[in-house]
């Protein structure tokens, strides 16, 4: 969709130029720039029509870094979408005049902070500061060499925050962040073609950039790291393995057989699962580094776990816990093989030694604010504009008011429910302890635990009161047992604070009233893995009003039911749901989810894209419409290699 | 084959802290000590390469990887394979 | 005596992670490991209380402790001793 | 000494009442509160002539708060004070009333703070208030009971305070804390008589209130913890034996053998040494326990060392790493008994395998403040009045606008030594490390410490660098040596640069020319066991003018002298720092210090009360001859049973 002046949000400065002086102060703080740095930052000096200064800024991701001139353009269709009208400012309309605009990104590989600044009249000047602060003077192969790095910097940043928040709903903190897709804003190329293109450069430099926490704690190989798993993400999304395939041929003729891990995980993720398992196979025997045999096995255990072969699914992962057991994720895939087999005792035997204490250290990448808007800080002003351009009545104009009013009223038996704020791989475990309870029941989990474990309480309680002898007493009773670890533990206190709401709703002794109430009861069924449960509840809530969270997660499960059971009023039912979280979207300034695009990747294989754009227009107002095909519809048309029926 | 004295520490539930007469200190898990030691006895540790079970083991691994093959990677329509 | 059958896991300079079939995972010193081990190799451990050696150490103590006291716990002038 | 105007520090509060309201907060904090709980707190709040309301309050140590009657009559001297005469406040002269006074003690075993509040004209009231900030209501007994507890844990934070930072010189950071001597200022009975009265009834909790760090990280128990600890300080300082062995034979009816431990040490403490060399023996038959036989172990190795027999020494240590090899305290003895063995090898070996990450996360009980007076809140004044009763010029009018200028300009060779900032067990062990390479010199010890330990960053290199086969190769080769722990690489980086500041100096290559420049080679020397060279130079930096820390650390080198060769000179100069420094805790509101009595204890056994009074007399100013009499030998000759001659 095209800028216009509310689709911009901004944040008042005290003082003009504060935001980029911040971010240039931050950069010497690790903590700030993380692997993948900060999200990227537009900064504006705009007179008002007393010629009052005010400075202000936002955030942006998805565009295009590869070029000066292209951002400076950018730049100039922001300037004149801020100029062409007064703007509604606070309350007021105001005639601004733009003094000057900059574009700010950080760059990974050379890590420093690239500017392009545009001062009116006319004059365009770029900069580039390290992580000290002092400017940085680059010849001009390095400079072109920096855009390109600056470009994959970008590009990494944009999909690996939507892959690492995937398990939270994509749910972007920081909302004065403007959001492209990264893969329609090209400007010479196309973004796949240019990301393929540069990625054998940067290839052997991908260990210094670190790597997704989705896999737990694996560690940063040149196989498993953002660049990788960047590449990987684009090339399954813009179907563009032919293009992909000979440029990793070539890289292995360089770096060797560790490129099959590569080269296999795309095999798999693009229909091309023969050749994938025949890969892996193969490169069992060429590759002995217990890392990279371990990112082979945890390839053909996710396989053979969605083939439901749990049998051969155990053997493999057993065998990256034997190779590499400080990792979190063959343990994880041991786990889910043992649930599948009805296994109760090891699959509780096995989540036990799984190392959650180094797992959990892993931070996921997330946007960044330089000042907090929030907190103590009272005097930042945010600009929050609604976007006019595309009105549907209930998620556009829902009255935030309302949505807070239901938070006060909310039963408070519903709302400390801790287990909906567990992170990462607690999140992922618990999720298999559910599966276990939902298998078992709570009466025999317990059972089974109390076979199998000593608490560490109990433990330590004898400890502190008993004298030696009786020490050893205990010491040989509970040799027979283990430890239950203080985290497993908890996570048992959890689930049954969830079990207690969910019977209690059964049983009508809770009575879900607001979206809210409906919302968290949905959550809390869709922990339990009771997806029908948790339907009906976010069906219910969505009756009386929009909930962009409610919408996400009854999508997960409408994709689920379309996977084993597929219909065309599942389809439908997708569209729609689609379509809301798409204009929700736009109302916050985004024009990108990964959860969109791969939901409609489903549906649009079934149905083609003329026949969802008929049944959009047909259900939804003409701008909703277009909306969508711009920024859903067209992806699948024009930028997915002809993959997708017309 | 390494084979060493060691004297037993302070023992608790999990982890037992030895010490060899050279300054050593390793953390031992408890479950592998004979039930009757507790803090001042002494034991032999002896390590020994199972070559045995480890071929056997990657045999066994072999053996798993040629039937994901025939059931997953060959081109004809699926045989029915052999569940281990 | 406790025997057990252990995997080896990644191995660095001091740690080797091992693990059981039941899923026990146990850190073990790498110095107690055969130097020809690497990840996923198989090594049995047994442990062997020493009484010997463990009532030796106990017997020097006490004739150290029957020193301590000769030497320095004795009401009348201080006597030679003799020292270990 | 009397109370006056100028020997009470006060801080002002933004408003009346704060400092308390901020304490009550700060209780369900447990880093504020500790083990031992907060120093005793006097709140203030008194008008101007102008009926301007002021509230002010200052820290307090050293009282007996045994009894609220005591506190009240103690707060209605200070009122005194204060009113007699216009107060010197901020550069004028103001006449106060005030209208009420606090003061409030916490209370370790009921875990309450208690208040005594007077009303002016007269009303007096008391009040308990737990962690979460609920008042409490005590009945008759349990009021009397809570006194009772109260001081004893007066006694155990007026003592710790002193014992857990005797290494650091017993700087109190707090400077608005006027501190009593704790063995004066008994009400009814002597301090010593209420405190071995009171102990049976709460030996059975002393490892509730948590253990002292001297013995690195030893655990609380019955007989390692702050009450024993106070015990034996006040049993040492005051010559209670006869007073204390009854009561503890008493105890070991009910308690049994363990209380020999601390009957060994009370002996060994009080020059029968005999009787606790057999005790010790018989009671490690008697005591199976290996913490309890560890403690054994510690009081026999630390006889041993100190009787210079090293083999027998290392023999008992090498048992207490037997038994509890994760308490630091066996292994220090291990390695000093290798030490002084001249064994360097196996000195070297057991620091390393020292449990440094253990032992080093205990924390020494220190006083803190409620409300920062540095730092960001610029709006706190502190009131530090000059106690004009005692003036010794050269220590009383040190002029500190002349000592922040000796900071500005020191050599920053002599500025930057980071082993001046180690602590605890650091410090320990690094005096080890000093040992060593006093005996060896420093390229032995290199040579030494590569034949024995691989480095860990050597190792880390290789790690990341290679591949699976070279590590293979790595690791065999690395057996026969072992890891370097961190720590222990980063002390030889510091006694590096010790050692090249020392041979600078000593080369004449570096030229100390401010007292603060001569302070810091002193320590540079003294951290490296040159005493000698250290003695000259804090002499020379103390020739220019006074400094505290100078003169405790020469007090320290003076001690080592006359133990080893004892003379007359170095008793009267050992008089001298004594009373400068006595003169300097006066000017800082403290009246006691551990280390001036544990020094003057020594000269005084040599000479006599009445001859150190007449050297005193003779040489210094009768204000000053009248502190040193009231503060430290009116100690010895009435409150130690009559142990000191005349």
């Amino acid at each position: 969709m095209p800028l216009s002046q509310d689709s911009i949000p901004e944040v008042v400065e005290e003082t003009p130029g504060q935001a980029l002086n911040e971010r240039i102060i931050k950069l010497s703080d690790p903590d700030f720039v993380g692997s993948l740095g900060p999200q990227d930052l537009v900064t504006i000096v705009k007179h008002d029509s007393q010629k009052k200064t005010v400075g202000s800024f936002f955030y942006v991701a998805g565009l295009d870094t590869s070029d000066p001139t292209g951002i400076a353009i950018w730049l100039k269709d922001v300037i004149e979408c801020l100029q062409e009208k007064p703007q509604l400012w606070f309350g007021k309309n105001v005639k601004f005049s733009v003094e000057s605009i900059s574009f700010t990104t950080w760059n990974i590989f050379s890590q420093c902070d690239m500017t392009v600044k545009v001062h009116l009249p006319g004059t365009i000047e770029t900069s580039f500061v390290n992580k000290q602060g002092k400017k940085l003077e680059f010849g001009e192969d390095e400079t072109n060499m920096a855009w390109g790095e600056a470009f994959l910097s970008g590009k990494m940043r944009d999909l690996m925050c939507m892959v690492e928040n995937r398990d939270d709903g994509e749910v972007i903190n920081v909302v004065e962040t403007r959001i492209y897709n990264p893969l329609l804003t090209g400007q010479l190329d196309s973004v796949h073609d240019m990301f393929i293109g540069l990625f054998p450069l940067f290839f052997g430099r991908g260990a210094e950039v670190g790597c997704p926490c989705i896999y737990g704690n694996m560690p940063s190989t040149l196989t498993n790291n953002y660049l990788v798993e960047t590449l990987c993400e684009i090339v399954r999304l813009t179907k563009s393995i032919d293009l992909c395939l000979p440029m990793l041929e070539e890289l292995k003729v360089a770096f060797g057989p560790l490129l099959n891990i590569v080269i296999a995980r795309i095999y798999l993720t693009n229909d091309r699962e023969l050749d994938g398992v025949k890969l892996i196979h193969d490169s069992l025997h060429e590759i002995s580094d217990p890392t990279y045999q371990c990112e082979l096995l945890l390839l053909q255990g996710k396989y053979l776990l969605e083939h439901n072969d749990p049998q051969l699914a155990l053997e493999a992962s057993q065998r990256g816990v034997d190779l590499t057991p400080n990792a979190f994720m063959p343990w994880f895939y041991l786990v889910r093989s043992y649930i599948a087999l009805g296994d109760n005792k090891n699959a509780l035997l096995s989540l036990n030694s799984l190392p959650m204490n180094l797992a959990s250290l892993a931070q996921k990448y997330q946007y960044r604010r330089i000042m907090n808007t929030d907190g103590n800080n009272a005097t930042v002003e945010l600009h929050l504009p609604l976007p006019l351009d595309v009105v549907l009545d209930e998620v556009t104009n829902l009255n935030s008011l309302l949505v807070m009013d239901e938070h006060k009223v909310v039963d408070p038996v519903l709302y400390n429910l801790k287990s909906a704020n567990l992170k990462n791989t607690f999140q992922w475990i618990y999720e298999l302890l559910c599966e276990i309870v939902k298998n078992l029941g709570w009466e025999k989990l317990l059972q089974l635990r109390a076979e199998l474990f000593l608490m560490e309480e109990e433990y330590d309680h004898l400890d502190t009161t008993s004298e030696t002898e009786s020490e050893k007493v205990v010491t040989r009773d509970i040799k027979g047992k283990r430890l239950c670890e203080r985290w497993f533990d908890n996570l048992f206190m959890l689930l049954y604070d969830d079990l207690r709401v969910h019977s209690q709703w059964q049983s009508g002794e809770l009575k879900p009233k607001t979206t809210l109430e409906w919302e968290l009861v949905g959550l809390c069924c869709f922990r339990l893995r009771q997806f029908e449960s948790a339907k009906i509840a976010f069906q219910n809530g969505l009756q009386i009003r929009f909930s962009s969270q409610s919408s996400r997660k009854l999508l997960q499960i409408l994709l689920k039911e379309q996977k084993s059971n597929p219909s065309e009023d599942i389809d439908l039912e997708i569209i729609a749901t689609c379509v809301k979280l798409c204009c929700w979207s736009h109302r916050w300034y985004a024009e990108f989810s990964m959860l969109l695009l791969d939901a409609m990747s489903i549906v649009v294989e079934d149905l083609g894209t003329t026949r969802v754009d008929n049944e959009v227009n047909s259900r939804f107002p003409a701008s909703v419409s277009k909306l969508f095909h711009d920024n859903i519809l067209e992806f699948f048309k024009t930028y997915t290699n002809e993959y997708y029926d017309e | 084959m390494v084979e060493v004295s060691l004297t037993v520490g302070k023992v608790d539930a999990s982890l037992a802290i030895l010490t060899t007469a050279d300054h050593y200190v390793i953390e031992f898990p408890t479950v592998l000590l004979p039930e009757s030691v507790e803090a001042g006895s002494v034991v032999t540790i002896n390590v020994e390469q199972d070559i045995e079970q480890e071929k056997k083991q990657k045999e066994k691994f072999q053996s798993v990887q040629e039937q994901i093959l025939a059931k997953y990677g060959s081109d004809g329509p699926k045989q029915p394979v052999l569940q281990l």
